[in-house]
C-alpha cells in the first residue's frame, strides 16, 4: 500500500489485505485527517471502523467481516453490500448504513449510535441493546428478523419494517425475551407465541409515533423509500412488561 | 360486604388467631407486652370453639339484623350502614350484658374489669383482620360475600 | 287552636319504641315525614341508665340512645315536653297539651309505662320518690345527702338498680319486698338467694314477705322520717323509693276507643285495633312465645325490636313479629346474671335441669315439647345467648339438651347440623317480611 | 481393548474441542470440479483456524476405483504399516496399495504416513452381514485394536484428506490441486487442546460419511452412549465423530431420509411440536422420544456429506452460523458469508438458514431441483 | 418397668417471652408441653419431646428452643449412645426396634462426591431465562427405531404408551393410611399442577382423588388393597411394588388404629383390623410371575397404561432390572437405601440395601450393555434431595427421579423420625383427623409447587450453564460429571471420572 497522504478522500482496494493490515490503514488515513474513506474488494475483514473514534466516513464495497464496528465511536460506515455477524457490537456511537442484509447479533449490547439495515438479519438482533444516560442506541431494519429479535434488550430502539415480507408474516420466534428496557416497534404480524414472556403489547402513543417517524424518515432516505408509504401500515409496539423480571426468582 | 369466612376442615384449633386478635385489641405492638404489661390479658373477640376433631373459630358473624343492635339499651352498638360492620362504643357501654344474651353465637365476650362488653370489630383499620392475616394454615380468609 | 302539617307518621313516645320505628321507618321510607311526640324534654335517653346517672358514673350526655343530630340526620320532626291530651282516630289527629293539633297517616302508640303507686298514707311527702325517667333520677340526686337511710320498696329490677346507686352514694338502703324473696319474677330460688346475699354484703338490709303499709313524717313537717310495714315494723329513713312496678299508659287509646286489654291489643304486625295506629313497647301486649299469648313485656329490648316491627309496617314492609320473651341480664353489685322466659316453672308439665360448677350455674327449663320455656346462667354467661337464641327460636332441644348446661357448653356442642343451619342464619333477617297484600286485612 | 485415547491423545479427554470454519461446495448436476475454489474460501476464513487441524472431503474422487472402498490410514510407524497391511490381507481383498502422493512443505511437521488401499469384503465377510457393516466392525477394530493406526475415510469414491496444519496448507501437502469431485467440504480447526493429532482434524467419516463441524457438542456423552449401544467405537475422543455415526445408524441402518434425520439432531421444540398439525405432530414427537438421546446439543453447525448430498444444520437456536450461497447448480455453505462471495461474485441467492433448519443439495435430475431448503416442522 | 432411657432432647421455654398462651401446648401432639392449671403454667415433660420443632415453630412469641440433651456418656467410639439406648429400649420391652423415614446412618452419600461441568469459552452457557429449555421428559417402552414409509412419510411405528412429564421429578409412592388424605390432596394438586405424576402407594385411592387420575400412578403391592379395575384405569401408569428402599424384602403393617373409616373405604377393608402387606407379592416368586402380573395389569387396562415396576436398590439390582425390562416392564423404579417409610424395622432401615447412585449407574449401564435401555424408563428414588441430586440422577443416567421425603419436608416434616407412632405434629403422617387438618391441602400444594417451580428454575439453570437446551441431551451423559473423593472402583461403577483428568 501507498504511504499516507494527507488529502480529504482516499480509497483502498482490500483484495487480498488482511485485517490487520487494513485497519492499520484506516488509522493512519484518519490520524492525517482523511475525511471520507472508500473500501473496494472487501471479504471478510473484521473490525472494520473499530478504534477511530472520529467522524470519519467509510464506504465499503463488499462483504465485510465479523465485529464491524465493535467499540465504534462517531464513525460513520456505509456498507455495500452484506454485513457478517456481529455488527455495531457494543458500539458506542456513530451510524451503520447497510445497504443489504446482516448477519447474526446485530448491535449486540450497543449504547449509542444507530444502525440501518436495508434487509433482513440474523439471530439475536438488538441483543442487549440499552441506553445510559442521552445514549440511545437505534437499531432499523427493513427487512424481517430471525429468532431472538432484542433478546434481554434493555434499552434502546428497534424498529422492524418487515418490508420484504410481502404479505408474509414475521418468522422469529422468542422476540424480546427477558427484555426489561428499550422498545421495539413491529410493522407486520406475530402471533403471541412468538414473543418472550417479559413483552407486553400495545398501540403506539404519540411520543411512539414521534420516534417512529423520525427513523422511519431516516431509514427512507438512506435507501429510497418513501417513508410515509412504510408509516402507513400499523406498528404495534412491544415493550418490556417488567423492569426487572426477574425480581421474584430467588429466594432467601 | 366482606366477612370473615371459616375453612374449618383445616382449622387445627391452634388458637393463634385468638392470641393475634389479643394482640391487635392491646396497647402494645409487642406481643410479650401485650401479654405481660397490660393489668389484665387482652380479650380475644373470637373463640375457637372445640368439638374434636372438629375446631371452629367463631367471631362476631356481623349480623344482618342483629340481635345484639336491637338489644343494646344504650345505644352503644350499632351496625355501619355501608360496610355493615357491628361495632361497640365502649365509652356507651355500661357491660349490661344483655347483648350477650342477645347473641345467639355465644361470641361477645365480657371485658369483666372494665365492665364492657366487646366484639369483633373486623379489624376496622386494617385491610385484613388479624385473625385470618396469622392464621398459619388459612384456615380464615376475609371474603366478599354476596348480599 | 294550631294545627301543625299533616305529618304522615306520628310517633308518641320517645324511647325505644319510638326510636325504633323512626328509624326503621327512615330506612324503608325517606322521605315521608316523620314526628314524635314525649311530653319528657330530653332528647330519647337510656332509661336503664338513670340508675348510672344517680351513681354520679354517667354523664347526661352518655345517656344519649343515639347520637346528637340523630334526629336531624334522619329528618324527624321532635316535639318534645309536650303531652298528648286527646287521640282522635276518625279524623287521624291528636291534640296537644298545648292544644296544638296534628293530623297523621299511621300512628304509633309507644307511651310506655308509668310506676305504680300503693294506695298508701304518706306518699306526698318530701323524700318520697318514683325511679322511672331522668326527672326521678335528678330529684333523688339533688335530695340525697351521704349518710341518709332509705327504703326501697319493690325488690325487682328497678328496686335492686336503685338500691345499688343508693349505695354507692353512701347511703343506706332497706329493701322491702312483699313475696318471699326479691327478683322473684327473673330469678329463680337459688339465685334470689345468691342475690340476696351479695346485696347485704352490700351492707343493704332485705326484708321480704312485707309491704309497705304508711310513710311518716317527723311531726309537723312533710319530710319523711320512717315507714311503717304492715307488720307495724317501723324504719327509720330520709327517703323512699317507690318501685313495684309500672302500668302501661294506655289511657290515650282506650279513650279513642282503640281495644285495651293490661295493655293496648296489637296483632303480629303490631297494630292496634284501628288499621292505622299502631303500638308497642311497654304500653302494648306483643305476643310472648312462651306463653303463648299475648302479654305485657315491659323491657327494653322487646320495645325496641317492637318498635322496628312497627316501623317496617307503618312504612309499607310487611313484617311480622315472631314473638319474644323477657330477657334479662343482671349486672348490679358484680353479679353476672341472664334470664329469659319462665324462671320458675309454674306446675309438673315442665322439666327442669341445672348444674352448679365452680364459677357458674346454668338452668334449663323444658317443655314437654321439647322447647325452652326459660333458662337461667349465672357467673359464666357468655354463652348464655346460644341457649336464648335457641329458645326464641324454637328449636327443640330434647336430643342435647344435657349439653346445653354443661361445664364447656359451646355454640360446638350443638348438632352439627343445627349450628351450621344456625350459622347461615347471621346473613339473613331474624323476623320474615312480606309483601303487603292490598286486599284483606292488610 | 487398547485405549487409542492413550496412543493418539496423550491427554486422555473426553473429546476435543473446536471451534472451526467449515466450507462446503456441490455440483447438484454431478459436474466434477476442481478444489481451487474451495481451498481459496477456506483460507479465507484462515483467522477462525489455528493451524491445528485441516481437511478436505471429495466426492467422485475415485471413478476408476467407484466400485472399492478407498481406505486411508495414516501410520505412526512402518511396523503399524506392516501389521495392518497383514490385518487388511487377512479380512478384505485389497485390490491396489499406493501411498498417498504428498509434497513437503514447510508448515506441515512430523506427518503420519499415508496410505491408499482400494479393497473388495469379497467372502470375508459373514453371509448375514452386509458390506457396509462388515466395514464399520472392521474400521472399529484397526482403529481400537491394532496400535499407531488410524483409518480416517473408508467410503467409496470418495476420500478424506487431513492433518494438522492450516487446511490451505493441508490442500498444499496433499496435493489436493490435481484432484477433481463434484462435491467438497472443507474444514478449517480451532481445537482448544490435544495438538498434533493427525486423526483428530475433520472431516470425520465412516464409509461415505463426512462430516466437518464448527462448534461443541456438548449432548456428546449421551449420543456416544447410544451410538455404543448399536456398536459403534467412538475412539476419536471428538464429539464430531458421534454425528459421522449417528447420521450412519438413522439413515443408512434405520433407513430414515435425511430430512427426518434432521429433526433428530435439531428436533424442533416440544411447544413447537404441539403447535403442529397432527400427523406432524405424532411424527416428530415420535421420533424425539425415540431418539432424545441423539439430539445434538450446544452450539454447532455441520456440514454432513455423503454420495448425491450435501447437509447443512445448525443448533436449535443457530449458536454457530452458517451462510448458503446458490448459483445455478452450485450449492455453496460456509461460516461466512463473504467466503462464498470471494469465489462466487455473482451469487443467485444468498441467505441463512434458521436454527435447526436443513438445507440440503442432493444430486439432482436436473439443475436447481437439487438444491432445497426444508423449513422447519414443514416435512411434506 | 422402669426405663432408663434419658429424654433425646430439651425444651427451652424463656420466661421472659412465654406469654402462657399455650399454643405449644395445644400443638405438641407427643404431650411434651402441658398446662399445668394450678399454677397456671406452660411446663414440659422433655422425654415425650421428639424434636419435631412444632411448639417451636408456632409459638407466636418464639419463647421456645428446642435443643438436644446434653447428657454424655462416658466417650466410646463403638458404643454410641443410639446403640446404649436402643439396647435399653429392648431391653425393657423385648421388641424389635421401630422406626420411621430412611436410613440415616453414615453411609457415603454419592450425590455429594459428584460434581457437575459448565460451559466456559468453547460453547456459550445459554441462559434459561430467556432461550428455551426443555425439562419435558417422556416415560415409557421406546422402540429400537422408528419406522416411517419413504413415500408418505407415514409413520409405521406405533409407540407404547407414553407419559409425559414436564420435569423429571415425580412424587413417590406414599400410601393413604401411612401419610393423610390431606397429603394426598396436596401431591395431587401439586402433581397436576405441574405436569407430573404422584403416586398412591398400595393404599388405595380416595375417591374425592379420581379427578387427578391423569396424573396418578396407582400402584399395586402385595396387600392388593383397593385394587379393583376402575382404580387400574383411571390412573396414568401402574406400578407393582415389590419392594422399597426403606426395608427391602419385608411388608407394611397399617395399624388398626390408623384404619379410619375413609382408610378402610380406600383400602376396602373392614375397620378396626390392620392392614397387613405380605413380604413378597403371593403372586410372584420369579421372574417369569413378574412377567404374568405385568401382562394381567396390561390386559386389564387394555395396554393404554404403562406398567411401572418398583423394586428397592440390592446388590443385583443390575441383573434384576435386565430381568424385569424383559418381564415387559414399562417403567423400572429404583428405591436406594436412603428412601423412606411409615415405619420399619429399625435394623432393616439401616442395615439392607445399597445406594442408590451405585444401583442406577450399574443398572443403567446394564441395560445399554444389553442394548434394551431404550426400553424401559428408569426411575430413581431415595434420599434425593435437591435439584443438584436431580440433575446429578439425570446425568448418571436417570429418566426421572421419585421425591418422598423431600416432598413431605416440603409439607412441613421436620424429619423427626417419628411416623410410626401415628402423632405426627406436622399432620402428615397420621391418621388422626385432629392432626390430620394440619395439612390444608390448598397450602400443601403450593408448597410442593413451589418447590418443583423452584427445582425446575435450577436444573434450566444447571443445564444452560452445560450449554444444553434440552434434558435428553444430559441424560446419561456421564462426561458432564466428574468425582471428588471416589476409590476407583467406585468411579468405576458410577461411570465417571475423577474431577482433574
Amino acid at each position: 500500500m501507498e504511504k499516507v497522504e494527507n488529502v480529504s478522500a482516499v480509497k483502498i482496494d482490500a483484495s487480498n489485505v488482511h485485517y490487520r493490515q487494513l485497519n492499520a490503514r484506516l488509522r493512519e488515513l484518519v490520524a492525517a485527517n482523511t475525511q471520507k474513506i472508500e473500501i473496494r474488494n472487501v471479504f471478510g475483514q473484521r473490525y472494520i471502523g473499530t478504534g477511530l473514534n472520529v467522524a470519519v466516513e467509510i464506504e465499503i464495497f463488499g462483504t465485510p467481516g465479523n465485529d464491524m464496528g465493535v467499540f465504534m465511536d462517531a464513525v460513520r460506515l456505509i456498507v455495500h453490500g452484506n454485513a457478517q455477524d456481529g455488527c455495531g457490537n457494543t458500539m458506542n456511537g456513530g451510524e451503520i448504513i447497510i445497504h443489504g442484509r446482516a448477519g447474526d447479533t446485530v448491535g449486540l449490547s450497543a449504547r449509542g449510535g444507530s444502525i440501518f439495515v436495508r434487509d433482513s438479519v440474523g439471530y439475536r438482533a438488538g441483543i442487549h441493546m440499552k441506553e445510559y444516560g442521552d445514549q440511545k442506541p437505534t437499531l432499523v431494519i427493513g427487512g424481517t428478523a430471525q429468532d431472538f429479535l432484542g433478546e434481554y434488550m434493555a434499552g434502546g430502539v428497534l424498529v422492524l419494517l418487515g418490508i420484504n415480507l410481502e404479505g408474509d408474516t414475521h418468522k422469529a420466534r422468542f422476540i424480546g425475551t427477558g427484555m426489561h428496557g428499550g422498545v421495539i416497534y413491529l410493522r407486520g404480524e406475530v402471533e403471541g407465541h412468538q414473543l418472550g414472556k417479559e413483552v407486553g403489547t400495545s398501540e403506539l402513543n404519540e411520543n411512539d409515533q414521534q420516534t417512529l417517524t423520525k427513523l422511519v424518515t431516516e431509514f427512507a432516505n438512506h435507501f429510497g423509500y418513501n417513508a410515509e408509504d412504510l408509516l402507513r401500515q400499523k406498528f404495534t409496539k412491544l415493550y418490556p412488561k417488567y423492569l426487572r423480571p426477574y425480581g421474584q426468582l430467588y429466594t432467601y | 360486604m366482606k366477612r370473615v369466612l371459616v375453612n374449618e376442615p383445616v382449622c387445627m384449633g391452634c388458637h393463634l388467631c385468638e392470641v393475634y386478635c389479643q394482640l391487635q385489641h392491646s396497647k402494645h405492638e409487642d406481643m410479650v407486652k401485650a401479654f405481660k404489661r397490660e393489668p389484665s390479658r387482652p380479650i380475644a373477640r373470637l373463640r375457637i370453639e372445640e368439638k374434636e376433631p372438629l375446631f371452629f373459630p367463631l367471631g362476631c358473624q356481623q349480623c344482618e339484623e342483629p340481635y345484639c343492635v336491637n338489644a343494646c339499651l344504650t345505644g352503644a352498638i350499632t351496625k355501619n350502614s355501608d360496610t355493615g360492620v357491628i361495632t361497640t362504643d365502649e365509652e356507651k357501654c355500661i357491660g349490661c350484658w344483655t347483648c350477650i344474651l342477645a347473641c345467639p353465637f355465644g361470641i361477645i365476650r365480657q371485658d369483666l374489669l372494665r365492665h364492657k362488653s366487646i366484639k369483633c370489630d373486623l379489624c376496622q383499620g386494617l385491610e385484613t383482620p388479624t385473625c385470618v392475616a396469622n392464621c398459619p394454615n388459612e384456615a380464615l380468609t376475609y371474603t366478599t360475600i354476596e348480599d | 287552636m294550631t294545627h301543625l302539617p299533616k305529618v304522615k307518621y306520628l310517633i308518641i313516645g320517645n324511647s325505644a319504641g319510638g326510636i325504633g320505628a323512626a328509624e326503621t321507618i327512615r330506612c324503608a321510607d325517606k322521605d315521608g315525614s316523620i314526628a314524635i311526640v314525649s311530653d319528657e324534654l330530653y332528647p330519647a335517653y337510656s332509661r336503664p341508665l338513670i340508675s348510672e346517672y344517680l351513681a354520679e358514673k354517667c354523664s347526661l350526655g352518655k345517656m344519649l340512645f343515639r347520637p346528637l343530630g340523630f334526629y336531624e340526620a334522619l329528618n324527624i320532626n321532635t316535639i318534645l315536653g309536650k303531652k298528648v291530651i286527646r287521640l282522635d282516630t276518625k279524623i287521624k289527629a291528636v291534640q296537644l297539651d298545648d292544644g296544638t293539633e296534628i293530623s297523621w297517616g299511621k300512628l304509633l302508640l309507644a307511651t310506655g309505662g308509668i310506676p305504680t303507686i300503693p294506695k298508701v298514707d304518706g306518699l306526698n311527702n318530701t323524700g318520697v320518690f318514683t325511679f322511672t325517667t331522668i326527672n326521678d333520677a335528678k330529684e333523688i340526686d339533688q335530695f340525697i345527702k351521704k349518710g341518709h337511710r332509705a327504703v326501697v320498696i319493690g325488690g325487682g329490677l328497678i328496686g335492686v338498680s336503685v338500691t345499688e346507686a343508693l349505695v354507692k352514694r353512701g347511703v343506706k338502703v332497706t329493701i322491702v319486698e312483699m313475696k318471699d324473696r326479691i327478683l322473684n319474677t327473673i330469678l329463680d330460688e337459688e339465685l334470689s338467694a345468691m342475690a340476696t346475699e351479695t346485696i347485704i354484703k352490700h351492707d343493704v338490709r332485705v326484708i321480704t314477705k312485707h309491704t309497705l303499709a304508711e310513710v311518716n313524717c317527723l311531726f309537723g313537717t312533710d319530710s319523711v322520717h320512717a315507714v311503717t310495714l304492715d307488720d307495724s315494723r317501723g324504719i327509720p329513713c330520709e327517703l323512699v323509693v317507690i318501685a313495684i312496678g309500672v302500668r302501661p299508659r294506655t289511657e290515650l287509646a282506650s279513650n279513642a276507643g282503640i281495644k285495651v286489654n293490661r295493655g293496648i291489643e296489637i296483632d303480629c304486625f303490631m297494630r292496634t285495633s284501628h288499621p292505622d295506629v299502631y303500638a308497642c313497647g311497654d304500653v302494648a301486649e306483643p305476643y310472648d312465645f312462651v306463653y303463648g299469648e299475648n302479654r305485657l313485656s315491659p323491657i327494653w329490648p322487646n320495645a325496641y325490636l317492637g318498635g322496628r316491627i312497627a316501623g317496617f309496617n307503618m312504612a309499607g314492609e310487611a313484617t311480622e313479629y315472631q314473638g319474644s320473651t323477657t330477657m334479662n341480664s343482671l349486672k348490679y353489685f358484680e353479679m353476672a346474671i341472664t334470664s329469659a322466659g319462665v324462671v320458675t316453672p309454674p306446675d309438673d308439665s315442665y322439666e327442669v335441669l341445672s348444674r352448679k360448677y365452680d364459677h357458674s350455674y346454668k338452668k334449663i327449663i323444658l317443655k314437654k315439647n321439647g322447647l325452652l320455656a326459660g333458662m337461667v346462667f349465672a357467673g359464666d354467661i357468655e354463652k348464655s345467648g346460644i341457649v336464648f337464641g335457641l329458645m326464641r327460636d324454637r328449636v327443640n332441644v330434647l336430643d342435647f339438651k344435657q349439653a346445653l348446661i354443661a361445664e364447656n357448653f359451646g355454640f360446638l356442642s350443638l348438632p352439627e347440623e343445627l349450628w351450621r343451619q344456625r350459622l347461615k342464619t347471621a346473613f339473613y333477617p331474624q323476623f320474615s317480611k312480606r309483601r303487603l297484600v292490598k286486599t284483606g286485612v292488610l | 481393548m487398547k485405549n487409542i485415547g492413550k496412543i493418539h491423545n496423550p491427554y486422555n479427554d473426553d473429546k476435543v474441542i473446536d471451534a472451526c470454519s467449515i466450507f462446503g461446495m456441490m455440483d447438484t448436476s454431478g459436474k466434477l470440479f476442481s478444489g481451487e475454489g474451495i481451498i481459496k474460501a477456506i483460507a479465507n476464513m484462515h483467522d477462525r483456524s489455528n493451524g491445528l487441524g485441516g481437511g478436505f472431503a471429495i466426492y467422485g474422487l475415485y471413478p476408476e476405483y467407484a466400485d472399492l472402498y478407498a481406505f486411508h490410514i495414516m501410520y505412526l510407524n512402518q511396523s503399524a504399516h506392516n501389521q495392518t497391511e497383514c490385518f487388511l490381507k487377512t479380512h478384505f481383498d485389497v485390490i491396489q496399495a499406493e501411498e498417498i502422493p504428498t509434497r513437503p512443505t514447510e508448515s506441515i511437521l512430523n506427518p503420519p504416513l499415508m496410505w491408499r488401499y482400494f479393497i473388495e469384503v469379497g467372502n470375508h465377510k459373514p453371509e448375514d452381514m452386509s458390506d457396509d457393516d462388515y466395514i464399520v466392525a472392521k474400521v472399529m477394530q484397526i482403529n481400537t485394536i491394532l496400535e499407531d493406526v488410524f483409518v480416517f475415510s473408508s467410503g467409496k469414491n470418495m476420500g478424506v484428506f487431513k492433518g494438522v496444519g492450516y487446511p490451505e496448507d493441508i490442500a498444499a501437502y496433499f496435493c489436493l490441486e490435481q484432484y477433481r469431485g463434484y462435491l467438497w467440504t472443507a474444514h478449517g480447526r480451532f481445537p482448544t487442546n490435544t495438538p498434533g493429532w493427525w486423526g483428530g482434524s475433520h472431516p470425520f467419516s465412516i464409509l461415505d460419511w463426512t462430516v466437518v463441524h464448527n462448534g461443541e457438542i456438548s449432548s456428546y456423552g449421551i449420543n456416544r452412549r447410544y451410538l455404543e449401544q448399536s456398536g459403534y467405537q467412538c475412539t476419536m475422543q471428538t464429539d464430531t465423530e458421534v454425528v459421522a455415526y449417528a447420521v450412519d445408524l438413522l439413515v443408512r441402518r434405520h433407513g430414515l431420509p435425511m430430512e427426518l434425520v434432521a429433526k433428530i439432531l435439531a428436533p424442533p421444540f416440544w411447544d413447537e411440536i404441539e403447535r403442529q398439525p397432527e400427523r406432524q405432530r405424532d411424527l416428530l414427537k415420535t421420533i424425539r422420544q425415540v431418539y432424545g438421546s441423539l439430539l445434538l446439543n450446544g452450539p454447532f453447525t455441520v456440514i454432513i456429506a455423503h454420495h448425491g448430498e450435501m447437509i447443512g444444520l445448525t443448533d436449535r437456536i443457530r449458536l454457530r452460523p452458517l451462510a448458503v450461497g446458490e448459483k445455478g447448480d452450485v450449492l455453496y455453505l460456509s461460516s461466512e458469508e463473504s467466503a462464498i462471495h470471494l469465489i462466487c461474485s455473482d451469487l443467485d441467492r444468498v441467505w441463512t438458514p434458521v436454527g435447526g433448519e436443513l438445507v440440503i443439495g442432493k444430486l439432482g435430475k436436473s439443475s436447481r431441483t437439487g438444491i432445497k431448503k426444508v423449513i422447519t416442522g414443514a416435512i411434506r | 418397668m422402669k426405663t432408663y432411657v434419658p429424654p433425646k432432647f430439651m425444651i427451652i421455654r424463656d420466661p421472659a417471652r412465654c406469654i402462657q398462651c399455650q399454643i405449644c401446648v395445644n400443638q405438641c401432639s407427643f404431650d411434651a408441653n402441658y398446662y399445668d392449671i394450678e399454677d397456671s403454667e406452660v411446663r414440659n415433660r422433655d422425654e415425650n419431646c421428639v424434636g419435631c420443632h412444632r411448639c417451636m415453630t408456632f409459638c407466636p412469641t418464639r419463647a421456645i428452643t428446642i435443643t438436644k440433651n446434653p447428657l454424655e456418656y462416658r466417650e466410646n467410639y463403638n458404643w454410641r449412645s443410639e446403640d446404649i439406648e436402643d439396647i435399653w429400649k429392648q431391653a425393657e420391652s423385648g421388641g424389635v426396634l421401630l422406626t420411621g423415614m430412611g436410613n440415616d446412618k453414615g453411609y457415603p452419600i454419592y450425590w455429594d462426591h459428584l460434581l457437575l461441568n459448565a460451559s466456559q469459552v468453547t460453547n456459550p452457557s445459554i441462559d434459561p431465562l430467556r432461550e428455551p429449555m426443555e425439562l419435558v421428559t417422556y416415560l415409557g417402552k421406546k422402540p429400537d427405531r422408528v419406522r416411517i414409509d419413504r413415500d408418505s412419510f407415514d409413520l409405521e411405528t406405533e409407540l407404547a404408551p407414553q407419559v409425559k412429564l414436564n420435569l423429571p421429578v415425580m412424587f413417590s409412592a406414599m400410601s393413604y393410611g401411612a401419610v393423610s388424605l390431606n397429603v394426598h390432596k396436596s401431591l395431587a394438586q401439586a402433581a397436576t399442577e405441574m405436569g407430573i405424576l404422584w403416586n398412591t402407594g398400595e393404599g388405595g385411592l380416595h375417591h374425592s382423588l379420581y379427578k387427578y387420575g391423569n396424573n396418578t400412578i396407582v400402584q399395586v403391592a402385595s396387600g392388593r388393597f383397593g385394587v379393583h379395575a376402575q382404580y387400574l384405569n383411571v390412573a396414568r401408569v401402574v406400578e407393582i411394588k415389590i419392594g422399597q428402599g426403606a426395608k427391602p424384602g419385608i411388608g407394611g403393617h397399617l395399624p388398626a388404629e390408623k384404619v379410619t373409616a375413609e382408610v378402610a373405604l380406600t383400602r376396602m377393608i373392614p375397620r378396626g383390623t390392620d392392614a397387613l402387606s405380605p413380604a413378597p407379592q403371593h403372586d410372584i416368586y420369579s421372574i417369569e410371575d413378574l412377567a404374568q402380573l405385568v401382562y394381567a395389569l396390561k390386559e386389564a387396562t387394555n395396554y393404554t397404561k404403562p406398567i411401572s415396576v418398583k423394586i428397592a436398590a440390592v446388590h443385583n439390582s443390575a441383573a434384576i432390572a435386565s430381568g424385569m425390562v424383559r418381564a415387559g416392564a414399562d417403567i423400572i423404579v429404583l428405591d436406594g437405601l436412603r428412601g423412606a417409610t411409615g415405619a420399619a424395622p429399625k435394623v432393616i432401615r439401616d442395615n439392607v440395601g445399597i445406594p442408590i447412585e451405585l444401583a442406577l449407574a450399574s443398572v443403567d449401564t446394564r441395560l445399554r450393555q444389553e442394548g434394551i435401555r431404550n426400553q424401559a424408563s428408569l426411575v430413581i428414588s431415595g434420599g434425593i434431595r435437591n435439584s443438584g441430586d436431580v440433575i446429578k440422577a439425570i446425568a448418571l443416567g436417570a429418566d426421572a427421579v421419585n421425591i418422598g421425603t423431600a416432598a413431605l419436608i416440603a409439607l412441613g416434616c421436620h424429619v423427626c423420625q417419628q411416623c410410626h407412632t401415628g402423632k405426627c405434629a406436622w399432620g402428615i403422617c397420621t391418621s388422626n383427623l385432629s392432626l390430620t387438618k394440619r395439612i390444608n391441602p390448598e397450602i400443601g400444594a403450593r408448597r410442593l409447587s413451589n418447590l418443583l417451580r423452584g427445582w425446575s428454575l435450577e436444573i434450566k439453570d444447571m443445564l444452560g450453564g452445560l450449554g444444553i437446551n434440552a434434558l435428553e441431551s444430559l441424560r446419561g451423559n456421564r462426561l458432564h460429571l466428574r468425582g471428588v473423593g471416589l476409590t476407583d472402583t467406585e468411579a468405576e461403577i458410577l461411570g465417571v471420572r475423577m474431577a482433574g483428568s
